[in-house]
Formats: structure tokens, C-alpha cells, sequence
């Protein structure tokens, strides 16, 4: 059967043209970049131009780009490596309720550990609330850490007033870019973001590697200790071929951003369009226009995400949900909760993530496909009357 | 994650529906875990004749539905009471570990349900 | 120009045969393993499968075997995992002066935080004494982490008797064995390790990934926080490929391992032999026999190292030293100073480590350049007076 | 990580040896700190005629002591003694961030060795 994925958000095939540009690293060009030899030295210098192309792409210099595991790592540093090393100024964090569990776990574990965070509730669209933002900052704030675009509903935030207040306000300014770069552009002299979370997996680039910007003279603690890689602020030997694929796959991701961009929305809508227009009693969920190009998230009442998922999966279509069930918890998508979604729509979520090489013929499948699931699934549902509840 | 046996009753799940009116009826579970399940009951002499059920839920909360009213379909309501999700879970060849509080909701539909019945019973 | 390379212990080339493996999860089946669908559960599949080839390889269980994004990550873990979960039992934490760098900072991040570290010294061979690790153990000892073998002089530790030791004490045990591993038969159980540091680059798999062993039932607090993946351990979205390859280059590393080592030791011992019979002046370091099969350390006095690996990699060959000049520090190698040579010795140190593939031809043409090359250097150098000091 | 400018002078260093009954040698750094440097020259009429060093310690180390001694060669002992470490590096065409310390240790052997000389014909 031909499978059509439509989960570009969760993660995105290796672009094969990166591919071919790290295939050289692994076995042949393999040295150690830390090692004088000239295998080493050769390694050295294609990491320092990868570090330039990823420092192009949101318009940083290249020694402000540190590259890390993954987004993970990159949020689980800025955040824990802007608390410890600026707790002699404050001890409060300024974050949201729908950031990614790398960046609300990390905000637990500085809670556990004296540091006082204030999670910013968001509108029914999932934006936050600028003004609020500004009365929530205190004598004590050392840090402001609001993502750039959800990975769930794709709203995008105002990074750029964000950056403004904390600027006038001198606390450092984080940002998870992880589902935005590729998808928005980035400029962060001019968002005046201090610190910025990336990873390669979302923009066709390879697995297992990230980065963190970190703005020259912000001052953050290492996260891993060891050798003096990374300019002695993140150890471990590079990965050279994945920083290769990375730098590759930035470049990548800003060229022809926005003809992209528009070609993605014209499908994202016109799929949004066409469910609300035929299946009855399904809402969208996020923000009409200040969302992820590639995001369509929609909830369809009366029936429970993991049901429609293995249902769409056995016609050959790849699609998230934001329900709980996937994951073995009870609670379903605390950013589907944090927007207003009552438990059983939350449930009932499903996201549709569009990729670069999306085409409409893949659309009009899931089009055909996805309302007769619906109605089978409402059929076999106790909470489902005819006609609507 | 799912055995090909979950899948076969995820896919083409048995007696679903409704009994218009049917002798015992049990809902369990609440939209706010995720998982509901309501079971209905013809019985007849004390065998259960005909059983169906709507579930809201996922993949193992379909199929666990499916699989518990076919074991209990033609049996004694005595029968159906020892039904436990240990029992509907092996039928299926297993269940992911984060899944097994599905088949609960199953065995506590069924005796919901047989409860509804005993309890219109007695009423009578 | 051929190049030799002689710098195994540094990286390794990442073996074909473990490429061939990894390249479908690339760009085909390229599916986020926590996702339902079936890309996701072909994604989940390889992991589980990888998992237990790598927990065979130290006879540990799966569910015991958390994937890191390197030795360097899997290092920190351990030694700040342990130490904040148990810091209500114990603050104090023994260590040796001759651990990776990786163990040596996080220490002295661990110290910063309240906790209190005994570097166990080593003796001329690199060897701790394990009466004096005894006698080092206080009441408050919440863990021992003791390097399996040394990057630098080769030098495999007694493990299985400081495993029986801290045991014996209730400490809990950990060992970095990313030199180890494919080096050395390793076996948990038989050994009464804790934790166990690994990384895959090492033994010809791919770099940026690595793994820590966490025996069932040990204590340990979470490094990275965020997502739900490796058992809500290690966050970050799995690196497929890498975890596949990683399992790959296991399963070969400890496939024939007693019989390529007894090849390897043959050429070490031949080079070893042939350099301190031709040239004067110098001394290997490190233990006769407790080393690395493939490990060669040798200092040559009255030169600097950074001279003799430039000199030996303008006739192609690869190398490490001990030398600080490398890194820019001024100190030369801790582990060097440890064993109790002097600066200007340490300075002159050269580390040659073999690989499977190393074959006499390579041997005997590093014996032909390096004499000339040292002669050279000495010629040049005013601590040089013919015929010795 | 070093120019090739650097690798020639590592490689083929200019003026390595020792000059036997020099007019002042200098020697600088410390065997603890990796490099040391001694440097010997010949000197006729307030003019640097011949110069000779002797250098343990890095490729930079090794470079900028032979550049060094290139530079003063023919030269005035006032000229001399205007050599500092950026006028080597530079005519090196640049030295790592991390190993500009070596340079310094050659502008420092120089002015030693000249001292030396002055010293001795202060005795004389
Ligand atoms: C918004 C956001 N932040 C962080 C992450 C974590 O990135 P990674 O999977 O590279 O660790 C993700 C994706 O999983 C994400 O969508
Ligand atoms: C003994 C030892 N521990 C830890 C490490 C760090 O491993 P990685 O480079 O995978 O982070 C290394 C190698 O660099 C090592 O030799």
C-alpha cells in the first residue's frame, strides 16, 4: 500500500541531497575535529562551515552556535544554564503552559531546585497575552523562555514584542525554534532573542543533533562537562557528520522560504477548508492565520484520537493526535487543554503536518479517506447521537 | 505496538451497536480519561443471548470491547462474571503494558452491566 | 600520500557493514518511534532489537540499557544522576585523578554543588591501589566511579574487585568503559557494576550516540528532561539510525574479540619492543600488561609532542600525544603527571593506538619515519645533548 | 589550523643550531610549560651577523622561532629590539587564538639574548 505522511512536525525524512554530504564523514573523513592530523583538521573545518551555514539561517554569528543532542538538549541548556549561572540576580522564570515537555519538565526540575516559574496562560488560539507578559515580570525574573510556534496547534507567538520587553527589562530572552526554523524565518538580532533552541530532524536534516544560539556576553553554566569541545561549553566529540547534515539542512531550510511557505499554505488551507466544510461537529484547533504554515490541527467530536490514528494508519496515512492515549497517560495534550478544549474534544484531536514535498493528490487522499473513518468511529461511539449531540 | 489479533478486532470489531431494549446496561469509564465503554445485555433464562457495545477509546479500548463480548456472548450470567481482563487480554495475545487499564474497563462494563440487570430484576 | 592511522582511541571509522545498516532509517524508514503509526512502530521495532544487542555485549538486560548522545552525556548521568537522587543518603564521591575529563569536570561541577569527591591516586603504572580505596570509604559514600580502562596510558583497572567492594559497602559503582568496550570482555553482573558508560563511535560505530547502563533498581535522577522516550529516562526524540548502528557495532565488537585482540596485542607488542629497542631516550607508559590490546604510550625525551605529530602527519601518519600544546592549556596531560612523569616527558609523549585493521605493513612504516623524525627534533631542541642528558 | 606559511617554517626552519662563542644567547620558557627557547647570536659592529636558536616545544613554537630569527638577521640591534610578537605572527599570516603565547616567547628570546650581549660588553 502507498503511504502518505502527514506527520512533518513529529519528524522529517533525511533529505537526500543532506545525506549525500555526510555520507564522506562517517567512514572515510572520520577524525577526531579535536586532533591535528590532517584527517582531524579537515573535520574541524567542515564543522566550522556547517557552524557558518546554521548561523546564516537565523542570521547569528557563527561562534554564538553551539551545537547539542538535539532540541532537547538545547532547551534543557539554556534553561538550567541561564538559571544556575545568573541565581545571584533572581530566581524567577517566565515561561508558558504549552511548551514542549522539554522545556516544562526542565522548568519542574528548576522548581525542585529554588527557582520560582510562572507559567503564562494563553488565549483560545494559543497565543499569549503581551500585557499580561509584562505584569508577571518582577525585581527577581532572570529569564523568559516562550516558544516560537507550537508544535501542536503551530501558533506563533509575537517573538518580536517578547524580545522588546525583555530587552528593556534586561532578563534573557529564550525562544524553542524548534518547529520554526524552515517554517518562519528567523532573524534573531533583530527578534533580540538572547537564546534559541534548533534541531536538525525537523527540517529533513539528520537525527540526534541540535544547537543553541547563544547571543554573545549571555551568560549560561555548561549542561555537559568533559573535554573542551564545543569552545569548552559543550563536551563530547563532534558529531561530524551530522553537524555536516545540519549545516546542509539550514541552508536548505531558508532558501525559497517563503515560495515554499505559500505553496504549504494554499494545501494546508484548502485542506482545513474542505474537513470543516464536510465533516459535521469538528472545530479547528490554533490560530487562523498566526500558525505554522505546514500545521492543521482539528478536532472531531465524539471520538477518541488513537482510534481515528490506527484507522487512518491502516489506509496508509501517517498523522498525530494530541491524545493521551498514544502516550499511556489519562490527560490528553496539556496544550489542547491550556487552549480550552474540554477533555473528550482534546481526546478527539488530530494534527495533520505538512511537509515540503506535500501534494495535493496526498491531500485529496486523506480527504476521501478520513470522513467515512469518522463516521465509522462515531458510529461505534456511546457519547455520538445522530445529527450532532 | 498492537498484536495482529488487537488489530483484526480494532479492524473489524464484533457486535457493535445497540439492544433497544436490552435487560442490563453498563457504562463505565468518562470522557475525561479517555475511554468509555457501554455495554448492553439480552438475557434470556440466565444466558446472555445477545450482547452488544459502543466504546469512545482507543485501539486496545476497541478491541477489548469486542473480544470481552464475544466471550461472554451464549454464556451463563455466572459464567460471564468470572470474565476477568486478564482472561479477555490473553484472548487478544497481550496487551502493551501502558494499555492493560483498557481491558479493566471491560471486565467492570460487563459486570456493570449484569448489575443493571440483576438490579431491574429485583425491581420486578 | 597514504596516511596510517594510529589514533583509534581517539574515533574509529564507522564500519560499512554497520553503515549499510543505518541508511534505510535515514530517509525511507525514517518514522518517529513514539508515534503509532506504522513507520513509528518499524522505528520502535530496530530500537528494541538495537537495545538488546547492546545490552548483550555486557550481559545486561534491555529495560537496563537508556541511549545517550555519547560517552561524554552517559559520564555526566551517571556521576549527577547518582549523586542528586541519593544525596540524602550520602555527599560523598570517590573518583581517581587519571578519569576521562568527562567524569574529572562533572565532579568538579558536582563539588560546586555541595558534594565532596576523593580523587584516589594511581600508581607509576597507572594503577589505584585498592587497599586505599578502602580505606577511603566514609559513611557518607554514595558512589564509586572508577575508570574500566584509560584513554590515554591504556590501563585496565580491577574492576571486578572494586565492583565486590562497593557492593560489600552498599556504595553504588560506576565504571566509564568507553575505552572497554570492544577491547575488553565486559560483564556486569559477573563484575557488580552499576553504571556503565559507553559510546558508540569508539568501537567503528557511529558518532553522537553512546549509552549508559543503569542496573534495575539503582537510583538515578534524569540528565535531560522533557518527552516520554527511553522509559521517561532520557529525553529527545531517538535517534534511530544511530541507536541501530550502535547495536550493530556491539554486536561486532564482541564477536571475536579474544581472537583479535590476541593479533592486535602481537603488532602493539612489536611496535612497543622495536621503538625502546632503536631509539634512546625513551620509556613506555602505562602497565606492561594490564593495557589496552591496541594502546601504545611512549614519551621521548627532550621533545614536544605537538612537533612529533605534525612531523608524523606530514609522512602521513596519525597520532595523539600527550602534549598540552594541543589543546592550548599549558599543562600537559593529567594522566601523564599522575603516573608521575615530569612536565618536559609528559610534553613529550606519543600515543599510538591500533584498530582492527591495523596491519606489520603499518607498523614497520611508522618504525622507519619516527626515528628520523625524533632524531630531528632533538637535533633542534636545547634540551638535547648527544649521547643522552 | 596552522597557515602553511607556518608548516614551511615548522617544516624547513630557518637558522636552527648554535653559534659556539656567541656575542649573547638567550633562553626563555620552561620545560613545565612545554616550549623553550635559546637563541644565539653573532654580532659585528652593532649589527646581528649571524643568529642560531634552538627551540623545544610546538609547531608555532618551532615557526615563530625561526621567523624570528629570519626577521633580525643584517639587522641593527635597535632594529632588533623593535621585533615584537604581532609583527611575527604576522608574518607568519596568522597564529591560532591559542598559541599567540609562542610568539611571545620569541620576541622575549631575542631581547634576552641581546641583554646577554649587552651585559657582556658592559663587562668587558
Ligand atoms: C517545540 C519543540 N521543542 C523541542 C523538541 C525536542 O526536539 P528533539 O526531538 O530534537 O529533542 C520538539 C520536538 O520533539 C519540539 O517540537
Ligand atoms: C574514557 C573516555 N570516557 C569518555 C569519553 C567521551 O566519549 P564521547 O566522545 O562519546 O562523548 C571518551 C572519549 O572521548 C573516553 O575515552
Amino acid at each position: 500500500m502507498k503511504r502518505v505522511y502527514f506527520d512533518y512536525a513529529a519528524t522529517t525524512p533525511l533529505d537526500k541531497e543532506v545525506l549525500e554530504k555526510m555520507i564522506p564523514y562517517f567512514s572515510e573523513k572520520f577524525g577526531n575535529p579535536s586532533s591535528i592530523y590532517s584527517e582531524g583538521r579537515e573535520a574541524r573545518k567542515v564543522i566550522d562551515e556547517a557552524r557558518q551555514k546554521v548561523a546564516n539561517s537565523i542570521n547569528a554569528n557563527a561562534n554564538e552556535i553551539f551545537f547539542t543532542g538535539g532540541g532537547t538538549e538545547a532547551d534543557n541548556w539554556a534553561l538550567k544554564g541561564v538559571a544556575f549561572a545568573n541565581k545571584n540576580k533572581g530566581n524567577h522564570i517566565i515561561t508558558t503552559v504549552i511548551e514542549h515537555h522539554a522545556v516544562l519538565h526542565t522548568c519542574e526540575y528548576l522548581e525542585k531546585h529554588g527557582f520560582e516559574v510562572t507559567y503564562l496562560k494563553v488565549d483560545e488560539y494559543g497565543l499569549i497575552d503581551i500585557e499580561e507578559l509584562k505584569t508577571l515580570i518582577k525585581d527577581t525574573t532572570i529569564l523568559i523562555s516562550i516558544m516560537f510556534a507550537n508544535n501542536e496547534i503551530g501558533t506563533v507567538q509575537p517573538i518580536k514584542e517578547i524580545g522588546q520587553i525583555a530587552k528593556e527589562k534586561n532578563i534573557y530572552f529564550h525562544t524553542d525554534a524548534v518547529q520554526a526554523l524552515g517554517n518562519v524565518p528567523i532573524d534573531v538580532r533583530d527578534l533580540k532573542v538572547d537564546l534559541l533552541s534548533i534541531s536538525a530532524h525537523k527540517i529533513y536534516g539528520p537525527k540526534g543533533i541540535g544547537a543553541l544560539y547563544v547571543r554573545k556576553g549571555v551568560k549560561v553554566d555548561n549542561l555537559v562537562h568533559g573535554g573542551a569541545q564545543e569552545r569548552k561549553k559543550r563536551a563530547g566529540t563532534e558529531n561530524t557528520p551530522a553537524v555536516v547534515g545540519f549545516g546542509e539542512a539550514c541552508y536548505l531550510a531558508v532558501t525559497d522560504l517563503l515560495k515554499r511557505n505559500q505553496k504549504t499554505e494554499e494545501l494546508r488551507d484548502y485542506l482545513i477548508k474542505s474537513i470543516l466544510s464536510t465533516v459535521p461537529n469538528v472545530q479547528l484547533n490554533g490560530h487562523p492565520t498566526k500558525r505554522l504554515p505546514g500545521n492543521a490541527n482539528i478536532s472531531f467530536e465524539f471520538i477518541e484520537g488513537e482510534s481515528l490514528l490506527l484507522s487512518l494508519d491502516l489506509v496508509g496515512i501517517s498523522a498525530s493526535s494530541g491524545s493521551a492515549c498514544t502516550s499511556g497517560s489519562l490527560d490528553p495534550s496539556h496544550v489542547l487543554l491550556a487552549i480550552g478544549l474540554i477533555h473528550e474534544i482534546a481526546h478527539g484531536s488530530l494534527r495533520v503536518t505538512l511537509g515540503k514535498n506535500t501534494n495535493k493528490e496526498e491531500i485529496d487522499y486523506l480527504l476521501e479517506q478520513l470522513p467515512p473513518i469518522v463516521q465509522r468511529l462515531r458510529d461505534m461511539s456511546p457519547l455520538y447521537i445522530q445529527g450532532g449531540k | 505496538m498492537y498484536t495482529d489479533k488487537v488489530m483484526e478486532y480494532f479492524q473489524n470489531p464484533k457486535n457493535v451497536g445497540e439492544i433497544k431494549a436490552a435487560d442490563g446496561v453498563g457504562e463505565v469509564g468518562s470522557p475525561a480519561c479517555g475511554d468509555i465503554m457501554r455495554m448492553y445485555l439480552e438475557i434470556e433464562d440466565n444466558i446472555i443471548k445477545d450482547v452488544k457495545f459502543k466504546t469512545f477509546g482507543c485501539g486496545a479500548a476497541v478491541a477489548t470491547s469486542s473480544m470481552a463480548t464475544e466471550m461472554i456472548k451464549g454464556k451463563t450470567i455466572e459464567e460471564a462474571e468470572k470474565i476477568t481482563n486478564k482472561m479477555v487480554v490473553s484472548e487478544l495475545g497481550g496487551l502493551p503494558q501502558e494499555k492493560i487499564h483498557c481491558s479493566v474497563l471491560a471486565e467492570q462494563a460487563i459486570r456493570a452491566a449484569i448489575k443493571d440487570y440483576k438490579s431491574k430484576q429485583e425491581n420486578n
